[in-house]
């Protein structure tokens, strides 16, 4: 009979706490953001969507050299590129010498995991991470990205 | 007598309940399961409770008596539900079938 | 409300829990046969997001498998891509700096704890409470912060590499986490009082879903469900990888076999692993995060390689059967809530619908980690 | 009392309007609260969230109703008009003031518990209707449930109505009139004479617990146990069935709330005894509701054996010696 | 209570105080009429409807509309039991009990053979045509009411007059409860 | 030690004991020093399949400490030592030798206790007819990881109470980690 009694008590007990510690969380600010009106700045080494980085004329640094490719695990990554002939002047002579250049770089977001595989296996530091994340859309063609022109925009 | 003053007078509750009771027996006559038919006698204790609260309203001297009186019916209906379903449900435990006439072929 | 319970079959039917049910955290179906609100027999279905990890392990190089690991379970990645750099660091013999060790080991804790937290919000939501799951994520929020500021992703990271990290910690991350710990604890008093005290919860977990030491044994369950019925295993303590031996930390065991004591020693591990996590503050070597010579492509000879991890849900293993070239022969994954999960066939049986579901809750389930 | 048949139409129209806007606004203030108690704000766009319930109600509305296969069509379509008819019907006898109220009946109480064990044979059809074994399983346990807390609440109202002797909610409420050291909640004394009753505080936990439970609120809303039962009952419910089912339970909570101010926190008197009138009705039973909402994101759910054991087990025999106990103070006193 | 009270009290529908006269009186009298379509539409579905289910919820709908009826014959108080016991007790217990006894609801359970549909009508028509023609036929004799038959006479009768016949509906209840605890307990033994 | 008991228990099983050649333990140990060059030189040699017998491995290296290599016929007995020794069952894979023509069950089994040994058994079966007997009937938990064996592999476990695909949908007749499997 005692521990029928002491078990309604100590029950009522608990459910006191309880409430009493939700009700102190009723008055203490609330912890989200309103995320449409309000977004939050992404830490500096998020790993959004890849990038290209540009040199100093505005062009991509990459030279197409498709380590990324190779390295990309899901196979999101396809790159061309073309030989363009470039004059160059090497001890005082000029040289005409032949050099890759990028024609196409696209990512298929649809099929990235973010790993980074990529960027590490760049040689040249020529893809970054982006901090992008507000990226939705109803149509999977969105996800095609197409770097070479995001640069070109970027630069405009 | 006017349709709408049909509520004055102690025949109509008796027709009323006349109508109930025939749809009890209907019910009882016809259902083959035991549910049904318990649920056609709920429809003739009914019957019987609007008579005597007609009764009860219209020519007794003491009002009160009806009411008692129907209020012992709703008890005695109540225990005869529970027990009643105990027993429906204690059949089915046993023949499978709450079908009456299967029950009767059950048992030989 | 357990014990023998004489059901006619005749009177079942079949209730199909899940491909989509609030209960089951992803997609698994539970085919339960009922008597009433008790469960006659259970089979599970497993398979809705199989994704076949051991495929894609054996047609891809070593390092383009590492991002897979982390999507086996989503709460708790870093613990299985520690698992796979651990078991092709043994299996290439390739050394680690001390400091990558020490900072894997924080990380590894770090997720711990968030996917306890979220474990712990989930369970409670399993039960009905659904405002403890709130307080949960904001708590883990903040450690998800403090590892996205070092490895670049919320939740399914691709930190660790072979012989080391990606990138090394600084100051800062070691500040934050250290004012991250006093936060957690006092979060971890409030859930005490606030859901472990409550006499709803204790009730409906108490002597709920018991799973003794031997059927632990005969279904090969590990993890929280191994230390709820009173085996005292630990593969951080048992069978010390890492630098984890150097750490003082203890195992959380319960004698009860019930859902409450998985439910306590989850609760006690983050207590544990908030002290392994000060402790390795406090000894974190300098020096460099990548080993100075490393194989250029990783090629383990021949031969099998076993390596054994504690997660957040018990002992997850990765056999690795290499051929000597750049991809792995067989690549097999063993994963502890495979085995904690094939339990609950024959657990569950004879329980109401709502215990056999809280019990599932305790066993912590990811689905995709299931499936692989 | 001038009830003419405009009147009456009135007071129906009136019922429906406050039930449906309770309805409506008991979703917001519940979700509000919830981010409150959770850390999170709630919907609070649009004039902080007020156009959420009309938004939500033109969701519902045009949806399609959706028949489940092999459903009983009949049963299907008439179980949320159940629920929600009886809870409207139970507004016409609560007085929310001394003036305010459609009908006063001698017989008040009862015609509550009445209406409210109607609500069980609606959540039994339309877990039947819908031919869902979630659905079933559920509303059987729903009924058992309600069945099992009928009998301690109303033993408890018993009591109630020794000491008022009245089963007038308007007689009842104006008993308790002057301060809320007349309230039937606090034991000393009622506006006819010294009266001592200790045991009133335990009457009101019980009825508090029981109107928790019959109103399938949270701890004890076994009846839609989502982790478990999906829905429950209304698992297949959409557009405005679910609709009706939502502003039925509701308008159940407002009720509930209602018969405890009534019955013990003194109907629209003022604590103090000045200025008696319908806003402290309303306040009262907007704080009964908010902790109704506290207590629901607070705790867990309870099982339904655990439920069943604190009725039986608990609740049953301490009303029953606490109407013994309460019955042999009157004669005391 | 007198008879205008009691209309009065059903429901909030349709009365003036003053009652018999007038407007309200008809209405009262079309409430009435309703009532009893109710009343009798919920006692065919309850005997003739192929699915259980559906039988109890017809049988709550008659339930209902008896209890209606009893406001108009002065006596809120059994109306409001009615309600009570009859739809929240009984109905459910029957709607329960077909659950457990008959879980496959693809069988009909409707008029057993060909032959007892058109017998159980002709039994049921002479039954009901011989009452209603009794009933028509006798002249009732209204004698003066003594009192008014409110709740709280109910109550002081019953614990008086009428405390042994009480005692033993209690007892009876007692018997029924313990009863059905004997006969359906067998099953599921744990 | 519980490892040198476990040992000696399977070899005692095991009656051949020949099998015990130094060989595979050179073999082994070749392993753990294989550097890159050593490592193109073992690619090159064909070495014969692997004969049965009990191999003591390191653990530092291989991640195991005792490595059994039975016939199928062989595999309950063994099994049966180590449920008497306390061990659970880790896991259930299959391993296909194309070459070789043979398939390979492995079974990890571990220990709860500080005294820790981990324990590989393995079989092989012919790769058109393979067939070993279960060991669900030992250890419950094995029956997923037998089913999910047979899922992958197509190895059919004698006397499994319910070798249907569990990973895998219910009809599906193909067995992924097949060498020669073409999606």
């Amino acid at each position: 009979m005692g521990a029928y009694f002491s078990e309604i008590f100590l029950g009522l007990k608990s459910l006191a706490i309880g409430l009493g510690i939700t009700f102190k969380e009723f008055f203490k600010p609330v912890v989200t953001v309103p995320y449409p009106f309000e977004t939050i700045k992404m830490s500096e080494r998020y790993r959004g969507h890849i990038e290209l980085i540009e040199d100093e004329d505005g062009k991509p640094k990459c030279v197409a050299c498709g380590m990324c490719q190779r390295a990309c695990p899901s196979g999101c990554i396809s790159l061309a590129s073309k030989s363009v002939a470039y004059e160059v002047e090497v001890k005082g002579e000029m040289k005409t010498k032949k050099k890759k250049v990028l024609t196409k770089y696209d990512l298929n977001f649809t099929t990235c995991s973010l790993c980074g595989q990529c960027v590490e296996s760049c040689g040249f530091g020529a893809v970054t991470f982006s901090k992008e994340y507000n990226l939705a859309s109803f149509n999977k063609e969105d996800f095609h990205f197409d770097l070479l022109k995001r640069l070109e925009e970027r630069n405009s | 007598m006017s349709m709408l003053n049909l509520h004055n007078s102690l025949t109509t509750y008796l027709v009323l309940a006349a109508i109930l009771f025939g749809m009890g027996i209907y019910g009882l006559i016809t259902r083959r399961t035991l549910v049904g038919m318990l649920i056609a006698s709920e429809l003739i204790l009914v019957a019987s409770s609007i008579n005597i609260m007609a009764f009860n309203r219209f020519t007794a001297p003491d009002p009160v008596i009806g009411q008692i009186f129907t209020l012992f019916i709703m008890a005695i209906a109540a225990a005869e539900a529970a027990i009643g379903l105990s027993i429906t449900v204690a059949v089915y435990r046993n023949y499978k079938t709450v079908d009456t006439e299967e029950i009767v072929d059950l048992k030989g | 409300m357990s014990g023998p319970i004489h059901i006619r079959s005749d009177e079942t039917f079949t209730l199909n829990v899940g491909p989509q049910h609030p209960a089951t955290h992803g997609v698994l179906r539970v085919k339960m046969e009922m008597d009433g609100e008790y469960i006659v027999k259970a089979e599970t279905v497993l398979g809705y997001i199989h994704r076949m990890h051991e495929l894609m392990g054996e047609n891809r190089t070593y390092p383009q498998v590492l991002p897979n690991l982390s999507r086996l379970d989503y709460l708790g990645a870093m613990g299985y891509t520690h698992a796979h750099v651990l078991a092709i660091e043994r299996a290439a013999s390739i050394e680690v700096p001390e400091r990558a060790e020490y900072i894997r080991v924080l990380m590894v804790e770090l997720n711990r704890i968030s996917s306890h937290l979220f474990w712990f919000g989930a369970f409670v939501m399993d039960l009905g409470g659904f405002t403890p799951l709130m307080y949960a994520i904001e708590d883990r929020e903040h450690i998800l912060d403090l590892m996205e500021a070092v490895t670049g992703s919320r939740l399914t990271y691709c930190y660790f590499r072979f012989g080391g990290l990606y990138n090394d910690v600084d100051d800062d991350f070691i500040n934050a986490t250290r004012a991250v710990i006093p936060r957690l604890r006092k979060s971890l008093k409030k859930y005490d009082a606030l859901v472990t005290g409550n006499i709803i919860f204790r009730k409906r977990l108490e002597g709920i879903g018991p799973i003794s030491a031997e059927m632990c044994r005969k279904y090969g369950a590990t993890g929280p469900v191994a230390r709820g019925a009173g085996l005292d295993f630990d593969v951080r303590k048992n069978e010390p990888y890492s630098v984890y031996s150097e750490f003082d930390f203890d195992i959380p065991v319960y004698h009860e076999c019930d859902s409450l004591a998985r439910y306590n020693v989850r609760m006690d591990e983050m207590e544990q692993s908030l002290r392994i996590i000060e402790q390795a503050l406090d000894k974190l070597p300098e020096g460099p995060i990548m080993p100075k010579k490393k194989p250029k492509l990783i090629k383990p000879p021949k031969g099998d390689y076993y390596q054994a991890v504690e997660t957040a849900r018990g002992s997850f293993g990765i056999r690795i059967v290499s051929d000597g070239t750049k991809n792995a022969y067989r690549f097999k994954l063993r994963s502890p809530t495979y085995s904690n999960m094939s339990l609950f066939d024959e657990a569950c049986e004879g329980m109401m619908i709502m215990d056999a579901l809280a019990m599932m809750g305790s066993l912590d389930l990811v689905i995709p980690e299931i499936d692989r | 009392m001038d009830l003419t048949i405009f009147n009456a139409v009135i007071a129906v129209v009136i019922a429906i309007a406050f039930a449906a806007a309770n309805a409506a606004y008991l979703v917001l203030a519940e979700r509000r609260g919830a981010g409150r108690i959770q850390r999170r704000p709630g919907p609070n766009v649009n004039l902080f969230g007020l156009l959420q319930p009309p938004a939500d109600g033109i969701k519902l509305m045009t949806k399609q109703l959706m028949i489940p296969g092999g459903a009983d069509k009949a049963l299907f379509m008439v179980a949320p008009v159940l629920a929600m008819a009886p809870a409207i019907m139970s507004f016409v006898t609560i007085p929310f003031s001394n003036t305010i109220v459609a009908h006063s009946m001698n017989v008040g109480v009862l015609m509550i518990f009445a209406f409210a064990s109607f609500g069980g044979m609606a959540i039994l059809l339309a877990g039947w209707g819908s031919r869902n074994k979630y659905g079933v399983m559920a509303a059987v346990r729903a009924v058992s449930q309600n069945i099992s807390y009928e009998v301690p609440m109303l033993i408890t109202v018993i009591t109630i109505v020794m000491m008022t002797g009245t089963m007038n909610l308007h007689e009842i409420a104006s008993l308790q009139s002057g301060g809320f050291w007349n309230w039937n909640i606090f034991p000393v004394s009622m506006s006819d004479g010294f009266m001592l009753q200790p045991l009133m505080p335990i009457s009101f936990l019980i009825f508090f617990i029981c109107s928790l439970a019959e109103t399938n609120r949270a701890p004890f809303d076994l009846g839609e146990a989502e982790s478990e039962l999906v829905a429950g009952f209304h698992t297949e419910y959409g557009s405005m069935g679910f609709g009706l089912f939502f502003m039925g339970e509701y308008a159940n909570i407002v009720i509930g709330a209602s018969l405890i101010t009534i019955l013990f926190l003194g109907g629209w008197g003022c604590p103090f005894g000045l200025y008696p009138g319908v806003w402290w009705f309303l306040l009262k039973i907007y704080l009964l509701i908010f902790s109704f909402i506290w207590i629901r994101w607070t705790f867990p759910r309870t099982t339904i054996y655990g439920l069943l054991n604190l009725s039986w087990k608990i609740l049953i025999p301490i009303s029953l010696f606490n109407l013994l106990l309460t019955a042999g103070l009157l004669k005391v006193f | 209570m007198n008879l205008m009270d009691t209309i009065n009290s059903m429901l909030p529908s349709v009365l003036t105080a003053d009652g018999l006269a007038g407007i309200a009186d008809e209405a009262a009298g079309v409430v009435f009429l309703v009532i009893c379509a109710i009343t009798l539409i919920g006692g065919i579905i309850a005997c003739n409807s192929e699915r259980l289910v559906r039988a109890v919820a017809g049988l709550a709908v008659c339930f209902v509309g008896v209890a209606a009826i009893y406001f108009f014959l002065n006596s809120p108080f059994v109306a409001m039991m009615q309600i009570l016991i009859y739809v929240g007790a009984v109905c459910i217990t029957i709607a329960f009990a077909i659950m457990l006894a008959a879980p496959e609801d693809n069988k009909k359970h409707g008029p057993a053979g060909p032959l007892s549909g058109p017998l159980g009508l002709i039994t049921a028509g002479l039954v009901t045509f011989g009452m209603i023609g009794l009933g028509l036929k006798t002249e009732f004799i209204a004698i003066p009411k003594i009192n008014m038959g409110s709740v709280k006479l109910i109550g002081v009768q019953l614990l008086t007059t009428y405390s042994m016949v009480f005692e033993l509906v209690s007892i009876v209840l007692l018997i029924a409860i313990i009863g059905s605890l004997v006969i359906a307990r067998h099953g599921r033994s744990k | 030690m519980i490892k040198d008991t476990i040992k000696q228990a399977f070899l005692d099983l095991l009656p051949d004991p020949e099998p015990i050649i130094e060989e595979p333990v050179v073999e082994a140990a070749a392993n753990d020093t294989a550097e890159d060059g050593k490592k193109k030189k073992a690619v090159k040699k064909e070495e014969p399949p692997r004969v049965n017998g009990v191999l003591e491995c390191d653990h530092a290296a291989h991640g195991y400490d005792i490595d059994v290599q039975l016939e199928p016929g062989e595999l309950l007995a063994a099994v049966m030592i180590l449920d008497k020794n306390d061990f659970f069952l880790e896991s259930i894979t299959g391993v296909d030798w194309i070459k070789e023509k043979q398939l390979e069950s492995v079974y990890d089994f571990s220990r709860y206790d500080f005294d820790q040994c981990r324990v590989v058994i393995r079989t092989r079966t012919p790769r058109d007819n393979p067939n070993i007997p279960t060991i669900s009937k030992i250890y419950p938990g094995a029956n997923w990881h037998e089913r999910e064996t047979h899922d992958f592999f197509g190895i059919k476990f004698e006397g499994h109470p319910h070798l249907i695909p569990l990973l895998l949908p219910e009809d599906a007749d193909f067995h992924p980690l097949l060498k020669d499997f073409k999606p």
